[in-house]
């Protein structure tokens, strides 16, 4: 699988007080497929949900990346087994690239015990090794994954990490106690802003002051790239692993993407853009199909490969989505309910139920 | 005429914009959006964009804000989106909103309503279930309401929007699109409901429950079903108000029915329930027949699993079972 | 030999800080300047600036760093300069903090101590004086530490160290300079206390006094009052722990004395002494010869004037008034 | 009263994307007197504080201002009694200069019931007419104070706001949530941070990432100022009211000054800087001798007359001190205990005592 150069247009990155990327970019073939794979598959993977949410098998919020999913594939393809990731609610995709399964996911979308989170964390709630969820309130992940850093610089380990968070985030006041600390102290981490171009239903420049995400580390440096290339997320994200782990200190990222869905399956998402601009981006920026025209310009594999790799990644959404859905449900039971409050052989000796009666003794 | 708790709250804002020019709302998606359970919906195309107001998603600065304006001699309505996401602004409530006249020695109100969904929603998790009314119930300087019915829910609202000191007011995702009939007199735009007074939603004799929010209406249809099952009858009290809390209306209540059950979906432990017990442990012990009982969500950080879920918070089962229980039917 | 509740403390970050490369402790002025109450002081000289770090002022964002840095696998001690400071962090703590093993289906622990003074200090007015012992007691996925003399102060914020779940250590400014017996046992550096144990401090037959922190010393000097005074024994429990409650002890207690007073310096609503009274509603009802009582902060944002402010807390006269009002004396 | 044109140091300002204020200032004789006079009336106060802490008749935290003096008494200057000031707990300079007497501010540290808060708010809790307080979380004045231009605006009055903190406070995350609201909305707001280089004793440059506090809005213009010249606060106060009232929306300033005493009464401030760093400030850089020097390089009064001031001040403090020390302690009664938790008329029917028979009703 021999490695060559291409390059990415030269509007890929914008960079703020750095030098940024070159956008010669080494890839092979085995990468490219990989990476078309990856994203097919998100994509699948999310419409399964979309699907099974309107089917009323999935509950409460349910916030799908369609469109996205250049930047959780071209991150993934960056980074080590290692470094760590750390994101909002709008997480299964990156959920999957950090090695959860399709089964996994959706069985927790469905509430299952064999859901990566034991039914218990649902769409927002999903951890697995180097992936810190999946986290609920807009903003908090951001000093958390300040903390991941930290503990990496702490335990003198070499690995990075990315705490994306939405454009409406970015204005939270905790992102800014965040990038101050990092600066300080020299935190290996990236703060990556997935500017979507909308917080729910309000649009960048509603929401924030200054829409240059990747500026808004000021004293940071930063760089701005195009979420829709997976090439250029990739090459991005490479740069940043590289430049965060040499003791650098942090970074800001911002991935310019786009939303095709409403901002959780409630949301039409049309009362605050024109259908005619979720149109517009979907053909003409669509991330899936930027690679398989590029793959095919560049004439790496056939467009009949190209559709095996659909098939591939459909097969397995299918199986799994299948396999999640006859998966059985927690069993209802006080044990299931008290398991995990606390660290098994920690536990008080009880927990209250509803009633005096439901009191939980974890030894009998 | 029948209103849904949604339309009730959204009729209450609409007056009192009307009403008073000070009066403004601002919060996440409010305006251009409609809100995001649409309890806003029409206000900024009938108001404008000075009275109705989307914010960033900065918690705990317009939370700051909002109070500023109320020093400033405004009477802001600051919606959160759901309370959980108060806990980022809980200090700018509490320590710049609650403590500040007392602080100025009466020299400085702040007239404030903040408002949202509280408490146990639908398959949300353990993040966006959380009840909230303890902990502002706990605060001098405060009042805290939690409306179950439409004319709770505007009278309510109104009355925390013309209250001078800032008011809570804890509503619930759930009850939005739940519809309830709405007096005539409910239906005026002078309607005020008093913050601080229960009310007796169901007279009983033989067992009182004291709840508030949604759970009121869960312990109206366990009583009527422990009525047709054993022909007991259950008073049923709806708090309206959790600061103040009307102790009166329930001592009254259970010198009558000499028997209590305190009903909530929030944590058990440090809650509304523990207050109402000690109240009955307090005021009560001398006419009570057998140990007040609490019903409460369970333990639990919220999961998101149906079933887990169920066994996470009070159904009507769960209160029958109490009912039988306590009153050894 | 004698500890003052200060050095207790120092010596147990020091031992574990020792023991344990993965324990750090950061905070506001923890490391140059040796504490804002000098509990930390010397940690830095001795253990270096990667592991005693001073933090801006920016509760809400170090306490999230502090839980990231527990997820990837850190133990850190956070200090809050007080507790007030820390309803800036509240949503870290609880939804991050709290919260996460349960969502992650116990894949995901977060071994994190947060500590610091809490509640009534002296004239220092309403923003620096809230007690949050309910608050955090209410909270599944939290364990809630409360320690009263230097022993206390010493076994139970190792413990909490050394716990594997989010741990709050609410220690009391006040007591930091006041001086205790340290047993030989509780010197050396393997003493941990368990969490969720109370103490019964004064052993007695007539009257259970169950309260917690700077609280105890008073309710130990208003009990040796009443027996000079009436010949009357008084049972003292320290809590120790608010969450887990240990209601087992308290139930024993009362069943020998079978007279109940709650005390504690917190609001009055919804706080620990509810609970306390809620729990002797439902478990002790049956062997109480009076309504238990409660002895609490006032109602009240805390005044600065030194009369309103002795006004507003308990103390050892009013604890004796309780006493005699309760046993009749 | 002749108005004439002095010249200040051409280092007195430094701007952000912005023109600054020009250094030529037009002052009066009367308005020399009244500063320098302020000036030495806030020191007074302060060091009447000072020693009646000392001497334990005042009680918890007591954050004096010596050194800060041309701060309080330039910005009020600039001022009208229309505007407002918002500040942290650093407030009795602020405090007096907004109208409140020496009486009533050290009345309140006494803990009088004629003190400013009535004895309830103390050393940190002080409001009148256009001043919101002392405010004792660090930060949380800031948006606060946004709000207050906020209300200017949405009233169509031509006021400012000056929302006062520290560096140590500028990394607070509300603080950064408070500049994207304030920007985005075109509220009349100055965000002045008093940058006197410590927060407690943590020097600026190991609490803030960039310690150029009038850049830290980033997007908002930013203007510097020696806070140690009060002619400087003044001029660029009057500057600053006159920009955002012109809806040019918010600035942030920054006042480079110094605190010579410690953050508290109970911090000696020696530990985290050295004895020659308060004495070379002290010496070189006083904003009361650097104005009386000008005076009477100027020839605008002669050393008698400021003298005079000297005594003036002094002998205002002494009387409003001992009047003030004179002054009754509230009655201890729930009556005055429980009294204006809520504006009057609208309590609840009682309050919570320390026990059953504490309670309080306020309608018997
Ligand atoms: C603190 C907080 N406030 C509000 C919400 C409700 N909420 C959830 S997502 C969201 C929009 C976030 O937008 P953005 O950061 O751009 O992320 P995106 O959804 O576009 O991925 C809001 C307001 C929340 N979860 N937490
Ligand atoms: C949220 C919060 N955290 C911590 C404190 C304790 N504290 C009080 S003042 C202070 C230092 C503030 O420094 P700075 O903002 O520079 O103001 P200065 O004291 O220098 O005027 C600290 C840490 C507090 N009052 N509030
Ligand atoms: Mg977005
Ligand atoms: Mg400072």
């Amino acid at each position: 699988d021999k490695k060559f150069t291409v390059n990415l247009s030269p509007e890929s990155f914008e960079s703020y007080k750095i030098e940024g990327p070159s956008t010669e970019v080494e890839v092979s073939k085995n990468d490219l497929k990989k990476m078309y794979l990856d994203m097919v598959t998100i994509r699948r993977m999310e419409m399964a949900a979309d699907k099974l949410y309107k089917e009323k098998k999935i509950r409460g919020f349910c916030h799908l990346s369609t469109g996205q999913e250049a930047v959780a594939a071209g991150m993934e393809h960056a980074l080590t087994p290692e470094d760590h990731v750390i994101t909002a609610y709008r997480c299964h995709g990156f959920a999957l690239m950090r090695g959860a399964t399709v089964k996994s996911i959706i069985g927790e979308l469905l509430g299952r015990r064999e859901g990566i989170a034991y039914g218990k964390g649902g769409s927002m709630h999903m951890f697995c090794k180097g992936f810190y969820g999946g986290n609920g309130i807009v903003g908090a992940q951001v000093p958390v994954g300040a903390g991941i850093g930290f503990a990496m610089k702490y335990l003198n380990k070499k690995n990075t990490t990315f705490a994306l968070y939405g454009d409406g985030a970015s204005n939270q006041g905790q992102v800014f106690e965040a990038y101050n600390m990092a600066k300080l102290w020299d935190i290996p981490v990236v703060f990556a802003c997935e500017n979507n171009k909308y917080g729910m239903g309000t649009a960048a420049n509603r929401s924030s002051a200054l829409t240059q995400y990747y500026q808004r580390g000021q004293y940071i440096p930063g760089l701005k790239v195009n979420g829709m290339d997976v090439l250029a997320v990739k090459q991005a994200s490479a740069w940043a692993r590289e430049y965060t782990t040499s003791g650098n200190g942090p970074l800001v990222m911002e991935f310019v993407t786009y939303r095709y869905g409403g901002h959780s399956m409630s949301d039409p998402g049309t009362t605050y853009r024109t259908r005619e601009e979720v149109q517009r981006m979907r053909s003409t920026q669509d991330p899936i199909q930027g690679l398989k025209q590029k793959i095919l310009e560049w004439g790496i594999v056939s467009e009949e490969d190209l559709k095996s790799l659909d098939k591939q990644a459909k097969q397995l959404v299918d199986k799994e989505v299948k396999e999640a859905e006859e998966a059985p449900f927690p069993e209802n039971t006080p044990k299931i309910l008290f398991e995990d409050i606390y660290v098994r052989g920690s536990e008080p000796d009880f927990m209250k139920g509803r009633t005096l009666e439901e009191t939980h003794y974890y030894r009998e | 005429k029948d209103y849904t708790v949604r339309d009730a709250l959204n009729e209450a804002l609409a007056e009192e914009l009307e009403r008073d020019e000070k009066v403004f709302i601002m919060g996440e998606e409010v305006a251009q959006y409609n809100g995001a359970y649409k309890v806003t919906k029409g206000l900024l195309d009938r108001f404008g964009d000075k009275r109705v107001i989307d914010t960033p998603i900065t918690e705990h600065g317009f939370a700051g804000l909002g109070v500023g304006a109320a020093l400033a001699g405004l009477n802001p309505v600051v919606e959160f989106m759901t309370w959980n996401f108060a806990m980022q602004a809980i200090d700018q409530i509490i320590n710049s909103g609650a403590k500040t006249h007392y602080m100025s020695g009466g020299i400085q109100p702040c007239s404030i309503t903040f408002r949202g969904p509280n408490g146990f929603a639908s398959g949300v998790a353990a993040q966006h279930s959380q009840d909230y009314s303890a902990w502002y119930g706990s605060i001098p300087g405060l009042k805290v309401v939690t409306p179950w019915s439409a004319e709770d829910a505007k009278g309510l609202l109104k009355a925390a929007i013309r209250d001078p000191n800032p008011v809570m007011v804890l509503e619930n995702e759930l009850l939005y699109g739940q519809t309830f009939p709405m007096s005539e007199e409910a239906q005026k735009s002078d309607f005020v409901l008093p913050i601080g007074k229960a009310k007796v939603e169901r007279v009983g004799k033989d067992l009182t429950i004291v709840t508030l929010s949604r759970c009121v209406g869960q312990a109206l249809t366990a009583a009527e079903n422990i009525k047709k099952k054993y022909g007991v009858e259950v008073e049923v009290i709806n708090l309206r108000s959790v600061k103040p809390l009307d102790v009166e209306t329930i001592i009254k209540s259970v010198k009558k029915t000499n028997h209590l059950i305190a009903l909530e979906s929030g944590f058990p432990s440090f809650g509304v329930s523990s207050e109402i017990l000690a109240l009955s442990m307090e005021y009560m012990f001398d006419f009570l027949d057998a140990p007040a009982q609490r019903i409460t969500g369970a333990e639990v950080p919220t999961p998101y699993a149906i079933g887990l879920e169920a066994l996470s918070f009070p159904d009507e089962a769960l209160i029958e079972k109490k009912i039988v229980q306590l009153l050894r039917l």
